[in-house]
């Protein structure tokens, strides 16, 4: 009921000049609350106001409670939106977000606890009948106890940071051997990215297909769902590509599983924008979590519903908004690819360094989300994900074709990036059949990329750009960068 | 920072045009939908090279990926297995593991846990004629 | 039937781009056939090949009927797209290509003939039965015969071009002394842009709101509409801002225009993309002109129906697509803002010169369509349109709001641009409230925009910008430009 | 094509931003949502205001616009009559009319039809001490 005038964003990058760009539109000021690392990003150039909140690690900054507050305060912001990842799914924030008499623009603590924690979600979800994967989610976190339960569950399994998100905090484990490194990774990864150590183990589905529900509570406590998108092609349990909606869900199916989100959010009074994953196998769903915040692919959902998730958000939490489910249908396809700065001819590995020339081809039904521009650094602190394209097209075959182009079309220097491989993954008969499971990476694309011969134009070309930086460079192809260890073992020269 | 030049360039009865930058010691190229970097310091790249074939008996773990280290679960006198988890590492919120790829003994640990390291930095040193060593699991 | 493999695009600018961008994600190569002004355009960079068909001049390139026809055939293009403007309602032109054993991608050159020319369309649609305006479209074309029957239609009657469109070759003449020079004027222009000097008259409706129905007929002779336009906002009869769909239609004259659309269209034959537009005044319509082409606004369709209209006209030239209609319904609304290179100070005065830096604020719901880009440049042989802005968002007073931030958060230097006029007619009661008239701009914008006044903060930046360029430099505010007769007048100086 | 810059003010306990690109005889400004241009090259501008000063006697329509000629209505010792339209030109594919302001004689017509003129450029002189002459419909 209260009207936001000024609005801090306690997050960076493309989601950040995501909330900027909705609060722009709505006439709302912006504070960015940024690291000392940050100072060269769009979102910084974007904000109204801008307060540094501590040093370049996420625990001096993107994950410290106070200074975010204080950061707020300072700024005489009367709201703070979380973003994804870092404090967005942090109860204790949200909470104190609230107590220093501000709004948190999200569900409430409470809702948080209850359906962000991975363990109590469970509990809430066997109360509400959801289907749930086998698994160990009890209070017991020592290594003995935890190796001993994955025994009894039977590999493979999955072991999962109970606050996390993202694929950040969780490792499959295949046998006994690899157990114990393994879990303790899982507790490190969660610590650092979520400051909470605790874990619980999932029996891994080897063939399911990854299904979410976006849901949508207003302040009156009714939940709608917005459809449903399919993430199932992902990389060490980290999305690499997103649709809306799904092409494997039958309607009946996709109105039980849509029945079935919107009851989980509704016992757990979720207000705002949430999503409730499942996994899909042999027709069979079950719950697999809940994300109490926005979602990195909501873009997708947005562009087939014709809906702002943000904005939504936003007047949502100022209490003047109301989503009625019935307004809205899905129309078209939409596919988002996230770009990652990271080598795809060397397993992935990050790829971090000053941003040259950065150029998205736009054009009818493409968007780009982009945090950096030329001349902005892409250190090694935070997500390597530096920009998401997202096309929509009237049929799933046109949006796949349609993207193909658009990640041809982007340019970016400077860093490497996964470009290639998004291209090689929309390319493949499964993706295009629609077929992919979440095993999809793993089965097709487990090598990572070769590094494709040189056609003898490239050849002449790649001489002339050396030859007009500097005479007498020898040439290394370096599509697939610096070799790890060895620079100059698989470098091939014009003679 | 200098703008992003178009080169154009005949081939084969064509005419091609392609976008390029120098960018610190790194050329790229964009040319018919693909990205290229092209290292531009062949010099540097040379005497690297060249100091490393005079030095054929010592390989090494070289970091990466710029990042910080989390883990050091050997140290300098102790056996490496082939396989044998040794350094590991965190960079963009991902935890990577460097792993030996020889049977060797460990000369001299160059690094320590809460290292922020650069792409190429020498984190182990062994004592070995091999000259495979460290690679990203 | 035929598969289009290489499309030839016989026009220029923004929508030489659309087109390109269409075909790329169609994976069909395209041919651009430019005049000699036109290599520096963005086109010029995009399309697969490019031929110089002529001059500068429109008459040697751009409506030169042999020369388009021999550039597609030599480049082994198998069709023809005629954007809008130039060629693209000429029937000769549509049947030249095909007799050149080319696809001309819109309706068929029998069809150009019918609804095309302004005159024999009026004789179509008055056996459909449509509502037609008071008007002489005679063939006695001498300026004594025009002059006495607008003589008896009585003042304010309209002189139009038979073969034109986009306000071009139209005059309003609001008395008898101005009726000579006004009616030579539009044959004169007729003659420059549609290669015809045939004109007709008609009543001029003074309160009359601009309303127009996408039709789109498939390769069966089945037409249907995907709703309608608003484009009240018109200076010069030219088009300056376009909504879909109009907030002045009640569903039931929503639905009997669509349906007298459609049955006039359906009359005509027609097939492809066209526009049925009419005049509202009164609760009355009447049909105005049926343009047998893409229309500039197509893109606010595009936007509310979830369709790709030049997709749509490709691929239905191919004989591969059809449109059902049952499946579009209309959501949000949509408004395009057409940027025109003009001195808005000066009553629009145009604008010619080198483009340097250009940018456009991207997001969600945005769309820029522009033809020119950093270091081209802008002559005066087109039109002054360079540049579209279109804007999405779930309601009207939303997608206004959106449409003022995004102008003014677009930048274009070296050619003034008429930004701050669209930006004054965006913030402007009448236009908020929807009820604007044809006349809006007579009524509200007559005197165009006074340059405002400086703030202080502006002197002191404007002093330091002239210091860093050079030093020494004395300031002339010109915003509104060099003053056309005497550019030393009105100038100021920091003392 | 230099890049368009940045630049930065301090006024009034606020820090600003905006961008500048000096282009051809004219620096444009974006500031605030506004852009501006402003004519850099006041040598130019002093010396035509003086030789103006210098032939007050004569005043003369000028062209608003580059374009192309397309009528011209009245000849050298002609009289004008305020409001009469004088010139037609076509620019961008649209019709301007050129009236002149003043009761005046013509003293020489500078251009003929056809012609492809520039901004600025002198079409008709008259005979006149009045200081007002052409403007656009």
């Amino acid at each position: 009921m209260k009207k936001i005038n000024r609005l801090a964003i306690a997050n960076r990058g493309e989601v950040a000049v995501r909330i900027i760009k909705a609060c722009e539109e709505l006439g709302i000021e912006t504070v960015l609350l940024h690291s000392e690392a940050d100072m060269g990003s769009r979102a910084y150039r974007l904000a109204t106001k801008k307060i540094c909140i501590g040093g370049a690690q996420t625990n001096q900054s993107y994950l410290n409670i106070p200074a975010n507050i204080q950061g707020a305060l300072a700024s005489g912001a009367d709201a703070v939106h979380p973003g994804f990842g870092f404090l967005s799914e942090n109860a204790d924030f949200a909470e104190a977000v609230e107590k220093a008499g501000l709004i948190f623009v999200g569900p409430s603590a409470n809702s948080i606890r209850l359906l962000g924690d991975k363990i109590s979600c469970k509990q809430l979800a066997a109360k509400a009948g959801l289907p749930l994967i086998p698994g160990y989610s009890g209070k017991d976190q020592s290594l003995d106890c935890l190796i001993s339960e994955a025994e009894k569950i039977g590999y493979p399994v999955i072991v999962k940071a109970a606050a996390g998100g993202g694929g950040r905090g969780m490792k499959l484990i295949k046998n006994s051997t690899e157990a114990k490194e393994l879990i303790e990774s899982a507790q490190r990864e969660s610590l650092s990215a979520f400051g909470s150590e605790q874990v619980f183990l999932e029996k891994y589905l080897d063939r399911a297909k990854h299904i979410e529900f976006q849901i949508f509570g207003d302040s009156s406590g009714r939940v709608v769902h917005l459809f449903d998108r399919e993430c199932s092609v992902q990389r060490r349990h980290q999305k690499i590509i997103e649709e809306a909606i799904s092409s494997s869900l039958s309607e009946d199916l996709r109105k039980k599983m849509g029945e079935a989100a919107v009851s989980l959010a509704t016992l757990g009074k979720y207000k705002g924008a949430g999503t409730v994953e499942f996994l899909l196998q042999d027709g069979k769903f079950y719950l697999l979590e809940v994300n109490t915040r926005l979602q990195v692919e909501h873009s997708v959902t947005e562009m087939v519903l014709g809906v702002d998730l943000v904005k939504a958000q936003i007047l949502t939490a100022q209490g003047d908004f109301i989503f009625k489910t019935q307004d809205h249908s899905p129309r078209g396809h939409a596919i988002e690819g996230r770009v990652y700065a990271e080598n795809p001819y060397q397993g992935g590995i990050p790829s971090t360094g000053l941003l040259g020339h950065v150029s998205f081809p736009e054009g009818p039904g493409r968007r780009f989300e982009y945090g950096f521009e030329s001349g902005d650094q892409i250190t090694s602190f935070y997500d390597p994900m530096i920009a998401k394209v997202i096309v929509w097209d009237e049929s799933r075959p046109r949006a796949i074709q349609k993207m193909i182009k658009v990640l041809e079309g982007s340019v970016i220097f400077g860093v490497h990036t996964n470009i290639p491989y998004l291209i090689a993954i929309l390319k493949h008969p499964e993706f295009i059949n629609g077929t992919m499971t979440t095993r999809f990476i793993e089965n097709n694309f487990a090598e990572g990329l070769k590094v494709p011969a040189l056609a003898e134009k490239e050849k002449i070309l790649f001489e002339k750009v050396l030859s007009a930086h500097k005479p007498s460079l020898s040439l290394q192809d370096a599509q697939g960068g610096i070799k790890t260890n060895s620079p100059w073992n698989q470098s091939w020269r014009i003679l | 920072m200098i703008e992003a030049k178009k080169i154009k360039f005949h081939f084969d009865n064509h005419d091609y045009e392609a976008l390029t930058q120098k960018i610190g010691s790194s050329v790229w190229v964009y040319f018919q939908g693909k990205t290229y970097s092209i290292p531009a310091t062949d010099q540097n790249l040379k005497s690297r090279h060249k100091s490393k074939s005079a030095n054929a008996g010592v390989t090494a773990i070289l970091s990466p990926m710029p990042g910080k280290i989390t883990k050091v679960l050997l140290s300098a006198g102790q056996n490496a297995e082939v396989g044998q988890v040794v350094i590991v590492m965190e960079a963009m919120k991902m935890e990577y593991t460097l792993k030996s790829e020889l049977k060797a003994k460990i000369k001299k640990v160059m690094t320590k846990v809460g290292d922020q390291v650069a792409l190429g930095q020498i984190l182990i040193e062994f004592e070995s004629s091999s000259n495979k060593a460290g690679e990203k699991k």
